[in-house]
C-alpha cells in the first residue's frame, strides 16, 4: 500500500475508521443471518449492510480517492444510491413470496402465532 | 498490402459473416432470396479458394513455397492475429465450399424450411470452418472452432425432433467438455512459451527450458485430446455416428468436413510443433496418434458391420476415413505418404458427403421395419426359402431408382476403396507410398499393419455396404417410388463427379497434394513466411 | 415539452448521474449526457405513462433527514438485537396499516424507506383496501407502528406527491 | 495466494467433473458452469497473480511487463466467458427440448432400464 | 503510523467482510428454505461489492468501481428473478 | 488407323454400349440385342485387325494416369491375351443372341444388356491390361458386374444372397490380389506387365516372394472358384442362364486361370507354386466332380462340373511344366465351348419345361430332338469322349499327370486319383443325358416342352459344331491360335506338342478308357439311389462350405461386430464423458510423470486470510451446489451463484477489473436464464431414493466417478500451481503494454487487445453468440414441453384460486398487488441502467468496461422490465427486434473492420484521432469504439433473443399431446 503514505494522517485515520465501521456494521448484519430465527426475522438483517455498511465504506472510498486525486471523486455515491433503491425491491418480493409459500403450505398461522407467542422455535422446513 | 488480391485470404471469413448477418435482416419468409444469397456466397468462396490454390501452387521467383500471410490490423506478427494460406489450407477451403454448395442445393429441395435460419447457420458454419483452416493463431483457432461448433450445434438441431435433440445433447456435452480441454491446453502452452502465434510457437517450443517441458507437453497433450475428439478418434468418437445419423441429410453432408478439421489441425500442429527437428520434444505424441488412428479404423469397421441403420453406417465410414488419414499420415512421416493420405481425405470426404444425402433419398418412403426384418433374418442365418414357381421376370426399376442405385454403387466403391472410382486410386497411392521405392529395404511392421488394415477396411466396408445396398435397393418390401427432385440428385452427382474426376485425372490432384505435404513437412517455410519482417504501422518491431 | 422531455426530473437525475460518472463538468460530457438523459426519458415513457409530479420539494429534504435519523437509529437497534442477548426475547410479527397514500411514486418511496430502515419490512400492499402489510422485527405495540408510518412518513409523502 | 487459487481451481474442476458425469441434465449444466469458472480462473492464473497492477495505463504511458498484470490471459478469459455463456444458454435450451420431447431429464433422453 | 493504521484497518475490514460473506453463505448452504438461500445470495452480493470497494482502497486504484457499480445496479436482478420464481413458479409471465 | 487405336476401341466399345443400353426404353428387347451383338462382333472384328504375328512384340497403347505412383493406363495385346479376348467377344456375341430369346418380353432388359456389355468391357480390360494395377481395377469391375447380373432378379431372396456371396468372396480375393500386386510392383519397381514378366528371377528370389504369391493366388483362386472358395459359384446360378453361360462358365471364372498363366513366368517354377496351386487344383477337381454327381438341379450339376474343370485347369497350371501349361490353355478354350453350350441347353430346357429338377425331367428326346442331340454331343465332350475337343485336352492332362514332378507320394498317386475323378465326370455327364432326354415321357411338368425358337438354338449349334470340328481336326482349326497363345506365354520355352487325335495305345488312352467304363458303371450303380434322393454325405449339412461361410460371416460380421461394438463403444453420454476426462487426465499426467513436474514449496506466509476465507465460501458453495444439483435444483443454482461471485472477486483481487465486470454481468444473466429454464423441468424428483437402496454396481460407479473427478481437480490444480509459481516467460504482453496507448489509442490494455490487437477473436466470439442465439430461437420455435410442465405453475393456480374465491378480488389481483411497488421501481431503474450501460460502453477503451458488458447490462435491464410487467405488457409498449440488433451489430463490427480495406490496409486496421470539436475540445475518436458499438448491439440482441425466446414459452399456448402419444415422431 504505497499510496497510503500519500494520504494525510487525519484522512488515513478517517478512512480507517469509516472502513472498520462499515465492515463492522455489515458483519453485524450478516451475523444476523446466523443468529436470528426464522426467515422473517433474518430478512431484516442484511439491511444493516445495505444502509450504513455501504454508506461508511463508500464514504471511506470517496475520502481516500478524493484526497489521492486531490479533487472530489464521489462516484461511490451512486453505489449507495442504487443499493438503497434496489435492496427494497428484492426484500419486498422475497418476503411476500415467502409469505405466500408459508400460507400455501399452511404454516402461516403457525408462524404468526409463534411469532407473537414463543419466538425462536425452529421453523418447519 | 499492395493490391486487392492481398485481401483474398480474409474474404472466405468475411464473406460468410456478411451474408450470414445480412440475412438476419431479411424476413424468414423470403427463403428463396436467402437460398440464392447463400449459394452465391458459396460459389464466390469456391472461386476465392481456387484462386488461393492457384496462388499457393505458383512458385515464387525465389522458388520458395509461396505461403501467403495476412496480418490482421496491420500489426506485426507474432503479436496480433495472422491468417496463413498455403496449399493445404486453400485445398481445404475449396473442399469445404464444394461440400457446402452441394449440401445447400440439396437443402433447397425442402430441408431449408424445416427450421429457422438455416442459411445463416450454414454461412456461419462456413465462416468457422474457413477461419479454422486459415488462422495462424492458437487462440483464434479456438474461437473459430467454437464458431463452427456453435453453428454445427444449430445445424444438428435443425428440424428438431426427439432423435436430433437427443443426439444434439450428447454432441454438445462432449464438445463443450472438449472445449474446456482446448482452453486448458492453450493456456498451458501460453504459460510456458508466452506466445499464441503458431509460427512463433514452432520456434519457441524447441527452446523451452527443461523444467518447463512437462507443462508444455501436458498442455500439448490436453490440446491434442481436444482435437482428437473433434477428429472422431477412438475412444472419443462415440458421439459421432449418433450425431451424424440424426442430423438432417444436407447437414450431415456438410459435417463430413468437420472431423477433417480436427485431422487438419493435428497434422499441421504436430508437424510444426513436434516435427523431427523440434528439439527435445520431437515427435511428441506421434505414436499415440498412430495408435488412435488404428484403433479408430478398427472400431469404425466394427461399427459399420454392426450398423442396422444405413445412416449410422455412414457415420462409421467417417470414423474409418478419419482414422485412416491420421494413422497413415502420422505413421510414415514422409511427404509422399501424407500426400496420398490427403488425396484419400479429399475423395472419402466427397463420397461420404454424397452418401449422407443419398441415404435420405433412399430411405424416403421406406418402411423402417423392413430393415429390422432383413437384418434379423440374415443374422440368424435362416435359409431363405426360394419360391421355385415365382416367375423370373425382373422388376422394372424407375429411372430415379436406377440413378440412386448407381450413386450408391459409386459411394460404396469410394468408401470401400474399390474400383471404379477414386477410392481405389487413393488406397493405391497410400500403399505404394507406405511401401516406399526401395525394393531392397524391408517393410516395417507398421507398414505391414497399415497395409493389412487398409485391405481389411476395404473388405469390411464391402461387406457392410453390400448388405446395406441390398437391403435398401433390392429389398422386396413394398415401397413407394421415391420422389426425387433434380435439386437433390444433382448435388450428389456433383460430388461423385468430383471423385470420378479424381479417378480419371489423379495426377494433377496428387501432385498438388504432394506440394501441400512437402510444405507441411518443412515447418521453416511456414515460420519464415509468418514471421518475416514486413513494413507495418509499428516501425520498431516487437519488444522481444 | 412532454413529448421531448416527458420526465424532466428523471432526466435531470440521469444527466446528473452521467456527469457524476464522467467526473467532469466540461461541455462534451454535458452535451452527451443531455442526449442520453433525453433518450432515457423516452425509454421510461414507453413503460410509464404518468409523468412525475412533485408538489412540495422542501418536504423532500425534511423527509430525507427524518429517514436518515431513523435509519441510523434502527441500525443501532437491530445491531444490538443481533449482538445482544435479548434476541430470543423479541417478538416479531406482521402489522396491517391502512394507508391513504395512493400515488405509485409515493408508495415506491415509502416502500424504500420502510425496507431500508432496519427492523421493518414491506410485505404487501393491497390496492383496493389500501392496507399495507409490514413485518416488524421488534414488535412491541402494533398501534405505535401504525402511528409511526402514517404520521412520520405517509403525511409527508402525501404532501409531496398528492 | 497461489495456493488458494489453485485449491479453488481444483475444487471447482473436481465438482464440475463430478457433475458432468451425473445422469441428469441439470446436473450436467451446473457442472459445466462450475467447469467454466475453473477454466476461467485457470487461464487467468497463467498470467500469474499480481495485486494492484491492473493493466490500465496512464495516458501516454508505455507499460513495462513487470508493472502490470499480464493482459493477454485476461483478454482470453473474456472471450472464454462470452463463449461459455453462449454455450450454457444453448445447452440449457437443448436440455429443455430434450426433456420436452423425450419426457425425461436423463442425459441420454431415456432412463436406463 | 497512519499508513500502518490504514493498512491494518483495510486488512481487518476485509476480514470482517469475508466473515460476513461466510455468514451469508451459511444461509445459502443451510437454508432451510429456498427464501433463506435467496436472502443469503443477496447478502453475499452486497458483501462482495463492499469487498471490492475495500480492494480499491487497498490498492489505491479506482478501476474496480465499475464492477461494484454493476453489482449495485444489477446484482438484484438475479435475486428478483429468484424471488419471483418462488412466488409465481416462473420468472416472466 | 494405327493398331493401338483399335486396341483402345476394343475396351471402350463395350462400355459405350453399356451406357447406351441403359438409356434405351424398357421394352426395347430387339434394339438391345442388336446393340449388344454389334458391340461384341465389332470388338471381335477389331481383334482380327489386331492379330499378332508369332513372335511379334505385343501391341501396346499407353496413357499417363498417375505417373507419380507408377500407374499408367496401358493396353497390351499378345497372343495369349488376343486368344482370350476373342473367346470373350465370340462367346459374348452368342450369349447375346441366346439372351434375346431367353429373356421374357416383360423383363426390363436395358439393365441386363447394359450390365452384360459392362462386364464384357471389364473382362476385356483384364486380359488386355498392360499394367497390373489396371488389371486389378478391371478385375474388381468384373466382380461388380457379376454381382449386378446375379442379382438381376433381386426380388428373389436367393438371387440377392447369391450375388452377395459372390461379391464378398471374389471382392475379397480382388483385395488380396491388389495387395499382392502392390507387393509385386514394390519388388520389381514397376507395375508394367512387361517389366514384371522380365523380372521373374528377381521376384522369386525376393524375401517378399511368399506373401506376394499367397496374396495373388488368393485373388486368382477365389475368382476361379477353387476349393475351398468354390461355394459361391453354385449359388451364383440364380442368375439368368445367359449370365451363367457367359460369366460363370466361359469367361469370368477363367480370369483366375488367365492370371495364373499370365504370371506363371514370374511366380511359377517354385515348390510353393507347385504345392499351393497344384493342391488347390486337384482338390477342386475331385470335390467338384464328386458334388456334381449328387446335384438334382440341372444348373447345379453344371456349376459343380465347372468347378471341377476349373480345378483340372488349375492343377495343370500347378504342375508347373510347359506342356501342362499348353494343356491348360487348350482346355480353357474347350471347356468354354462345351460348357457354354451345355448351359444354354439347360436354359432351353428350363425355359421350355419350367423346371430344372433332374428328378422331374425325363424323355425330352421326343419333344426336342435337336436340342437333345446338341446337348448329348456337348456332354460327351465334357466326359472326354473321343472325336470331341474335350477328349483332346483331357488326354494331354492325363499325360501330364503321369510325368514326375517332385516325386512325392502324392505325385506318384496322381494318375490314379485323376482317373477316379474322371470316372465321376463321366458319371455326371451320363446322368445329365440319361435323366433329361431318355426314359419315359415326363409327367406334371409346369409347361409342355417343345423345341426352342430357331435362333435361340443357333448359338448352341455353333458351339457344338466347334466342339466337333476342333475334336476332329484340331491342328487345322485351333492349332495356330493355341500355338500363338502358348508362345506368347512361354516364349522360347514353348515345348513341342502334337494336336493329333491318335497318339497310339499309351497310358493316357488307357486312363481314358478306364474312366469311361468306370463312369458308366458308377452311374448305373448310383442311378436308383440318386433318383430316390441320395445325398452326398461329404460337405453336406452343417459342414458344407457355403453353410460354413454363412455361419462365419454372420457370426463375425454381425454378431461379433455387435458385441464388440457394444464393448468398445457406447451410445450413452456418461461413459463418453468419463472416457474423455480420463483420457485427458492420462494425456496430461504422462508428460508430467516422464519429465517430472517441479513444484515450488508451499508458502503459507503469503496467504491473505481474507481471500482464503472468501474462497472457503466459494468452495463451500461449489461443493454444496454439487451435492444439491440433483434434488434441489434451485438451491444448487443459488449456490453456484456464490461460486461465481467469489470467482469474480478473485478477478478484482488480482487486478482484472474487466474480467470481474464481465463475469458479474454474465453471472446475473445466467441465473435468470437457468431460472427461466427451471420452469420446464420436472417439479420435484423422488427425493427419497438417495443412497439407501443403491446397488453395488451404482456404488462402484459413483466411487469411480469420484476418483476421476478428484484426480481431474487435483491435476488441474497442480498444473495451475506449477504455472503460477514459476517465472513468466517473455510474452506477447510486453508488446501490448508498450503499444496499447501509442498505437492502439487506449489505456485499458485488455480492451485494446480485445477490440484492436485481437479484435478478430472478438469478431468470432460475438458471432458465436449470434449463432447460439439463432439456434436457441430456432429450437424454441418448435419447443414442446413435457406433459407435466404444460399446466400453469402450482403457485399461480393457488393464487388465482384465492383471488377467485375472495368476493372483492378478481383473478390476477395477487400478482398485481405483489408487483405494484417493485414494478414501479424496476421501471424507474430502466433509464438509469441505460445510462450506466452507455457509460460502460464509451469508456471501455480507456477504463474497465466495453461493448460486451454494456450489452449485458442493457439486456439485464430489459429482462428486469419483462419481470416487472410480464411479456405481453412489455411487448405492447416496447418492440424489441433482437434479430435486427444482432444483424446490425455484426455488420457494424464487420464494416468497422473492413473500413481499412479501401485504404489498402488489412482488415481491422484501427485508426484513432483526436478530433478538435469547437466548444467541446479534443475528443478521442477511435475506430475501435465503433467496433465496440457493434459488439454492444449484438450482445443486447443475442442476450435478449435467448432470454425472451425462453420467456415466451410461458405465454405460448402449449397443447397437450394426445394420450398415448407421449412423443410424436417429427414431421419432416
Ligand atoms: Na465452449
Ligand atoms: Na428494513
Amino acid at each position: 500500500m504505497t499510496h497510503a503514505a500519500e494520504l494525510p494522517a487525519w484522512a488515513a485515520w478517517c478512512v480507517a475508521l469509516l472502513l472498520l465501521l462499515g465492515a463492522g456494521i455489515t458483519l453485524i448484519g450478516s451475523l444476523g443471518m446466523l443468529r436470528l430465527d426464522g426467515f422473517y426475522q433474518r430478512a431484516h438483517a442484511p439491511t444493516l449492510g445495505t444502509t450504513l455498511g455501504t454508506a461508511f465504506i463508500c464514504g471511506a472510498s470517496m475520502l481516500c480517492f478524493s484526497l489521492l486525486a486531490s479533487r472530489p471523486l464521489l462516484h461511490e455515491v451512486l453505489i449507495l444510491g442504487f443499493v438503497t433503491i434496489t435492496t427494497p425491491v428484492t426484500l419486498m418480493l422475497l418476503v411476500r413470496a415467502a409469505l405466500f409459500r408459508d400460507t400455501a403450505e399452511g404454516h402461516i398461522d403457525d408462524i404468526v402465532r409463534r411469532a407473537k407467542q414463543t419466538p425462536g422455535d425452529e421453523e418447519l422446513r | 498490402m499492395t493490391s486487392w488480391t492481398d485481401h483474398l485470404i480474409i474474404l472466405p471469413i468475411l464473406l460468410p459473416l456478411f451474408i450470414g448477418a445480412a440475412m438476419l435482416l431479411i424476413d424468414e419468409r423470403h427463403q428463396q432470396i436467402k437460398a440464392f444469397a447463400n449459394l452465391g456466397s458459396i460459389v464466390l468462396m469456391g472461386i476465392i479458394a481456387l484462386l488461393l490454390m492457384r496462388a499457393a501452387d505458383t512458385p515464387t521467383v525465389t522458388g520458395a513455397a509461396p505461403i501467403a500471410v495476412y496480418r490482421l490490423g496491420d500489426w506485426p506478427a507474432p503479436f496480433a492475429i495472422v491468417l496463413v494460406a498455403d496449399r493445404l489450407s486453400a485445398l481445404m477451403l475449396a473442399l469445404t465450399s464444394l461440400l457446402a454448395f452441394a449440401a445447400t442445393v440439396f437443402a433447397t429441395a425442402g430441408w431449408q424450411r424445416l427450421g429457422a435460419h438455416f442459411h445463416s447457420l450454414v454461412q456461419f458454419l462456413l465462416m468457422g470452418l474457413n477461419g479454422a483452416f486459415l488462422t495462424g493463431d492458437l487462440f483464434n483457432l479456438f474461437v473459430f472452432f467454437e464458431l463452427l461448433l456453435a453453428a454445427s450445434y444449430g445445424l444438428v438441431l435443425h428440424g428438431s425432433g426427439p432423435a436430433r435433440v437427443r443426439a444434439g445433447l450428447q454432441y454438445i456435452a462432449v464438445n463443450l467438455t472438449a472445449s474446456v480441454l482446448f482452453l486448458i491446453g492453450v493456456s498451458l502452452i501460453y504459460a510456458v512459451t508466452g506466445t499464441l502465434n503458431i509460427a512463433d510457437l514452432a520456434i519457441r517450443i524447441p527452446q523451452v527450458a527443461a523444467q518447463d517441458r512437462a507443462l508444455l507437453e501436458a498442455g500439448a497433450a490436453v490440446l491434442g485430446v481436444a482435437f482428437l475428439v473433434k477428429a472422431g478418434m477412438w475412444p472419443l468418437c462415440f458421439w459421432l455416428p449418433t450425431t451424424y445419423a440424426a442430423a438432417a441429410a444436407p447437414v450431415a453432408a456438410i459435417f463430413a468436413i468437420m472431423s477433417k478439421v480436427g485431422i487438419y489441425i493435428l497434422l499441421r500442429l504436430s508437424l510444426l510443433f513436434f516435427g523431427a527437428d523440434s528439439g527435445a520434444s520431437a515427435m511428441f505424441g506421434a505414436n499415440w496418434l498412430i495408435a488412435a488412428g488404428i484403433a479408430t479404423i478398427l472400431f469404425g469397421l466394427i461399427g459399420a458391420l454392426a450398423s442396422q441403420e444405413i445412416s449410422r453406417l455412414a457415420g462409421y465410414a467417417v470414423l474409418v476415413s478419419s482414422g485412416t488419414v491420421l494413422a497413415v499420415a502420422a505413421a510414415a512421416g514422409q511427404p509422399a505418404v501424407t500426400a496420398a493420405a490427403l488425396f484419400y481425405l479429399v475423395n472419402s470426404t466427397l463420397a461420404i458427403a454424397a452418401f449422407f444425402m443419398l441415404i435420405e433419398l433412399l430411405e424416403r418412403g421406406r418402411d423402417p421395419g423392413a430393415d429390422m426384418l432383413a437384418v434379423t433374418r440374415e443374422a440368424y442365418g435362416e435359409d431363405m426359402p426360394d419360391d421355385p414357381d415365382a416367375e423370373e421376370v425382373g422388376l422394372v426399376i424407375p429411372a430415379s431408382m436406377a440413378i440412386l442405385g448407381w450413386c450408391f454403387v459409386g459411394c460404396a466403391a469410394v468408401i470401400a476403396g474399390l474400383p471404379p472410382v477414386s477410392g481405389f486410386i487413393a488406397k493405391f497411392a497410400m500403399l505404394t507410398a507406405l511401401l516406399g521405392d526401395d525394393a531392397a529395404a524391408g517393410i516395417s511392421p507398421l507398414s505391414w499393419t497399415l497395409l493389412a488394415l487398409l485391405m481389411l477396411s476395404g473388405l469390411t466396408m464391402l461387406i457392410a455396404m453390400t448388405r446395406a445396398g441390398i437391403r435398401t435397393l433390392w429389398s422386396p418390401t413394398e415401397r413407394a417410388d421415391p420422389r426425387v427432385r433434380l435439386a437433390e440428385i444433382v448435388p450428389i452427382a456433383l460430388l461423385l463427379l468430383g471423385c470420378v474426376a479424381m479417378t480419371v485425372q489423379p495426377q494433377p490432384a496428387l501432385s498438388y497434394m504432394q506440394g501441400a505435404a512437402n510444405s507441411l513437412h518443412a515447418p521453416s517455410a511456414y515460420t519464415d513466411s509468418v514471421l518475416a519482417p514486413t513494413p507495418s504501422r509499428i516501425k520498431t518491431g516487437g519488444g522481444s | 415539452m412532454t413529448r421531448l422531455l416527458p420526465f424532466p426530473l428523471i432526466s435531470l437525475c440521469l444527466l446528473a448521474m452521467w456527469l457524476w460518472l464522467s467526473q467532469s463538468l466540461s461541455l462534451g460530457p454535458i452535451l452527451l449526457g443531455s442526449l442520453f438523459a433525453l433518450m432515457g426519458g423516452w425509454l421510461l415513457r414507453l413503460l410509464q405513462s404518468d409523468a412525475d409530479r412533485v408538489r412540495n420539494p422542501s418536504a423532500i429534504i425534511q423527509l430525507a433527514g427524518l429517514v436518515l435519523i431513523d435509519v441510523i437509529r434502527s441500525n443501532i437497534a437491530v445491531g444490538s438485537i443481533i449482538l445482544g442477548g435479548q434476541r430470543n426475547n423479541i417478538t416479531s410479527g406482521f402489522v396491517d396499516i391502512p394507508l391513504d397514500l395512493r400515488s405509485r411514486q409515493g408508495l415506491a418511496v415509502l416502500a424504500c424507506i420502510i425496507t431500508s430502515t432496519p427492523g421493518t419490512l414491506w410485505v404487501n400492499f393491497t390496492r383496493e383496501t389500501g392496507v399495507l402489510q409490514l413485518h416488524v422485527l421488534d414488535l412491541v405495540d402494533e398501534s405505535e407502528w401504525v402511528e409511526r408510518i402514517k404520521g412520520r412518513y405517509e403525511r409527508r409523502l402525501l404532501e409531496i406527491f398528492e | 495466494m497461489e495456493l488458494i487459487v489453485s485449491l479453488a481451481i481444483a475444487v471447482l474442476t473436481g465438482s464440475g467433473v463430478w457433475l458432468l458425469l451425473r445422469p441428469r441434465t441439470f446436473q450436467v449444466i451446473i457442472g459445466l458452469a462450475l467447469l467454466s469458472y475453473a477454466v476461467n480462473l485457470f487461464i487467468f492464473s497463467t498470467g500469474r497473480l499480481k495485486i494492484g497492477a491492473a493493466a490500465i495505463l496512464e495516458k501516454g504511458q508505455i507499460g513495462a511487463p513487470q508493472a502490470f498484470a499480464d493482459p493477454v490471459p485476461q483478454a482470453l478469459v473474456l472471450t472464454a466467458i462470452v463463449i461459455s455463456f453462449a454455450t450454457t444458454a444453448l445447452f440449457l435450451v437443448v436440455l429443455l427440448a430434450s426433456r420436452g420431447l423425450t419426457g425425461n431429464d436423463h442425459v441420454d433422453g431415456r432412463d436406463p432400464e | 503510523m497512519s499508513s500502518v493504521v490504514l493498512t491494518w484497518s483495510v486488512v481487518i475490514a476485509q476480514m470482517m467482510l469475508a466473515v460476513a460473506m461466510a455468514c451469508a453463505a451459511y444461509r445459502m448452504l443451510v437454508g432451510p428454505r429456498a427464501q433463506d438461500r435467496v436472502l443469503g445470495l443477496d447478502t453475499l452480493y452486497v458483501n462482495a461489492m463492499l469487498m471490492m470497494l475495500t480492494v480499491g482502497i487497498r490498492t489505491g486504484s479506482d478501476v474496480y468501481f465499475e464492477a461494484a457499480l454493476v453489482i449495485a445496479l444489477l446484482g438484484f436482478v438475479g435475486t428478483v428473478a429468484l424471488a419471483k420464481f418462488l412466488m409465481r413458479g416462473e420468472v416472466i409471465e | 488407323m494405327p493398331q493401338n487405336v483399335y486396341l483402345l476401341a476394343v475396351i471402350l466399345l463395350p462400355f459405350a454400349g453399356s451406357l447406351i443400353a441403359a438409356l434405351l426404353p424398357a421394352n426395347a428387347r430387339n434394339a438391345e440385342a442388336w446393340l449388344a451383338a454389334a458391340v461384341a462382333l465389332g470388338c471381335l472384328g477389331l481383334l482380327v485387325f489386331l492379330y499378332p504375328g508369332a513372335g511379334a512384340a505385343p501391341v501396346r497403347y499407353q496413357l499417363d494416369w498417375l505417373p507419380q505412383a507408377g500407374l499408367s493406363f496401358t493396353l497390351r495385346v499378345d497372343g495369349f491375351a488376343w486368344a482370350f479376348a476373342c473367346l470373350i467377344t465370340a462367346i459374348g456375341a452368342l450369349v447375346v443372341l441366346y439372351a434375346r430369346y431367353y429373356m421374357s418380353p416383360s423383363d426390363p432388359v436395358p439393365r441386363f444388356f447394359s450390365f452384360l456389355q459392362g462386364f464384357m468391357g471389364a473382362m476385356l480390360g483384364i486380359v488386355l491390361s498392360g499394367n497390373l494395377i489396371q488389371l486389378v481395377f478391371f478385375w474388381e469391375l468384373t466382380s461388380l458386374f457379376s454381382f449386378l447380373l446375379i442379382g438381376y432378379w433381386h426380388h428373389n431372396a436367393a438371387a440377392r444372397e447369391g450375388a452377395r456371396v459372390a461379391l464378398t468372396v471374389t471382392g475379397t480375393g480382388g483385395l488380396c490380389l491388389f495387395a499382392g500386386v502392390i507387393l509385386l510392383g514394390h519388388i520389381v519397381g514397376s507395375y508394367d506387365l512387361d517389366a514384371v514378366l522380365a523380372a521373374g528371377a528377381e521376384v522369386r528370389g525376393h524375401a517378399l516372394y511368399v506373401p506376394t504369391l499367397i496374396l495373388i493366388l488368393l485373388g486368382a483362386l477365389t475368382k476361379s472358384a477353387q476349393f475351398p472358395f468354390h461355394f459361391w459359384l453354385p449359388r451364383a446360378m440364380t442368375a439368368p442362364t445367359p449370365v451363367s453361360a457367359y460369366l460363370h462358365s466361359a469367361t469370368m471364372v477363367k480370369a483366375g486361370v488367365f492370371l495364373l498363366v499370365r504370371l506363371w513366368p514370374v511366380l511359377g517354377g517354385t515348390n510353393e507354386w507347385l504345392w499351393i496351386v497344384g493342391t488347390a487344383g486337384l482338390a477342386t477337381f475331385i470335390v467338384g466332380a464328386y458334388l456334381a454327381v449328387f446335384q438334382n438341379d440341372l444348373k447345379g450339376l453344371l456349376a459343380y462340373s465347372t468347378i471341377s474343370h476349373l480345378g483340372l485347369i488349375t492343377l495343370l497350371i500347378g504342375l508347373d511344366r510347359p506342356l501342362a501349361l499348353v494343356a491348360a490353355i487348350f482346355h480353357v478354350f474347350n471347356h468354354a465351348t462345351f460348357k457354354a453350350s451345355l448351359f444354354m441347353a439347360a436354359g432351353i430346357i428350363d425355359h421350355e419345361t419350367g423346371t430344372r429338377d433332374l428328378r422331374r425331367l425325363s424323355g425330352l428326346r421326343k419333344f426336342m430332338p435337336k436340342t437333345a442331340a446338341l446337348a448329348i454331343v456337348a456332354a460327351a465332350s465334357m466326359a472326354g469322349v473321343p472325336l470331341l475337343n474335350g477328349f483332346l485336352s483331357k488326354e494331354m492332362f492325363f499325360a501330364e499327370t503321369i510325368e514326375t514332378h517332385d516325386g512325392s507320394l502324392l505325385d506318384d498317386a496322381l494318375p490314379y486319383i485323376v482317373t477316379l475323378a474322371s470316372m465321376l465326370t463321366v458319371a455326371y455327364s451320363l446322368r445329365f443325358i440319361r435323366e433329361v432326354f431318355f426314359g419315359p415321357p415326363p409327367t406334371d411338368l409346369p409347361r409342355t416342352p417343345h423345341e426352342p425358337p430357331r435362333w435361340m438354338r443357333f448359338p448352341v449349334e455353333l458351339l457344338v459344331l466347334t466342339c466337333l470340328v476342333v475334336g476332329i481336326v484340331p491342328s487345322l482349326t485351333i492349332g495356330p491360335f493355341l500355338q500363338l497363345a502358348v508362345h506368347s506365354v512361354l516364349g522360347s520355352a514353348t515345348p513341342y506338342y502334337s494336336l493329333a487325335i491318335w497318339h497310339g495305345f499309351n497310358w493316357p488312352l488307357l486312363m481314358s478308357v478306364i474312366a469311361l467304363v468306370g463312369g458308366v458303371v458308377l452311374y448305373l450303380l448310383l442311378r436308383k439311389p440318386l433318383q430316390h434322393g441320395l445325398r452326398s454325405s461329404l460337405f453336406a449339412g452343417r459342414f458344407k462350405t457355403q453353410r460354413l461361410f454363412d455361419l462365419v460371416l454372420v457370426t463375425v460380421s454381425w454378431r461379433w461386430a455387435r458385441s464388440i461394438e457394444r464393448v468398445f463403444g457406447t451410445r450413452r453420454l456418461q461413459p463418453q464423458l468419463l472416457l474423455l476426462v480420463s483420457v485427458a487426465l492420462v494425456a496430461a499426467a504422462l508428460p508430467a510423470l516422464l519429465h517430472g513436474l517441479s513444484l515450488a514449496p508451499v508458502a503459507l506466509d503469503g496467504i491473505d486470510p481474507a481471500l482464503a476465507l472468501v474462497w472457503a465460501v466459494g468452495i463451500a458453495c461449489a461443493l454444496g451446489g454439487t451435492a444439491l444439483a440433483k434434488f434441489h435444483r434451485l438451491a444448487a443454482l443459488i449456490l453456484i451463484g456464490g461460486s461465481g461471485l467469489t470467482t469474480c472477486l478473485t478477478f478484482v483481487w488480482f487486478s482484472a477489473p474487466d474480467l470481474a465486470l464481465t463475469q458479474i454481468g454474465v453471472e446475473i444473466v445466467t441465473t435468470v436464464l437457468l431460472l427461466l429454464g427451471l420452469r420446464w423441468l420436472p417439479k420435484q424428483l423422488e427425493a427419497g431414493v438417495v443412497t439407501a437402496n443403491m446397488s453395488v454396481l451404482k456404488r462402484v460407479q459413483r466411487l469411480r466417478d469420484l476418483a476421476v473427478a478428484t484426480a481431474a481437480g487435483a491435476g488441474v490444480g497442480l498444473l495451475a500451481y506449477a504455472v503460477m509459481t514459476r517465472a513468466a516467460p517473455d510474452s506477447l504482453s510486453r508488446f501490448f503494454l508498450q503499444h496499447a496507448y501509442s498505437d492502439g489509442g487506449g489505456t485499458n490494455v485488455v480492451n485494446v487487445i480485445l477490440v484492436d490487437f485481437r479484435g478478430f477473436d472478438t469478431l468470432g466470439e460475438i458471432t458465436v453468440l449470434a449463432v447460439v442465439a439463432l439456434t436457441v430461437f430456432a429450437l424454441l420455435r418448435r419447443f414442446r414441453p413435457a406433459a407435466d410442465s404444460i399446466d400453469i405453475p402450482e403457485q399461480q393456480r393457488l393464487q388465482d384460486e384465492h383471488d377467485d374465491a375472495a368476493a372483492d378480488r378478481s383473478k390476477g389481483d395477487t400478482i398485481a398487488d405483489y408487483l405494484e411497488v417493485p414494478a414501479m421501481i424496476m421501471q424507474l431503474l430502466f433509464p438509469f441502467i441505460f445510462i450506466a450501460a452507455m457509460y460502460l460502453l464509451l469508456r471501455g477503451h480507456d477504463q474497465p468496461g466495453g461493448g460486451f458488458v454494456a450489452g449485458i447490462a442493457m439486456a439485464a435491464a430489459l429482462i428486469l422490465q419483462y419481470m416487472a410487467g410480464g411479456a405481453r405488457w412489455i411487448e405492447a409498449r416496447l418492440r424489441i427486434h433482437p434479430l435486427r440488433w444482432i444483424g446490425i451489430g455484426l455488420l457494424l463490427a464487420l464494416f468497422t473492420g473492413a473500413a481499412a480495406l479501401p485504404l489498402a490496409r488489412p482488415f481491422l486496421t484501427s485508426a484513432f484521432a483526436y478530433a478538435d470539436i469547437p466548444w467541446i475540445g479534443k475528443v478521442p475518436l477511435a475506430s475501435a469504439a465503433l467496433f465496440d458499438l457493434g459488439v454492444f448491439s449484438l450482445v443486447v440482441g443475442a442476450t435478449a433473443l435467448m432470454l425472451l425466446a425462453l420467456a415466451h414459452q410461458s405465454i405460448r399456448g402449449h397443447r397437450r399431446p394426445a394420450p398415448g402419444r407421449a412423443s410424436t415422431p417429427e414431421t419432416n
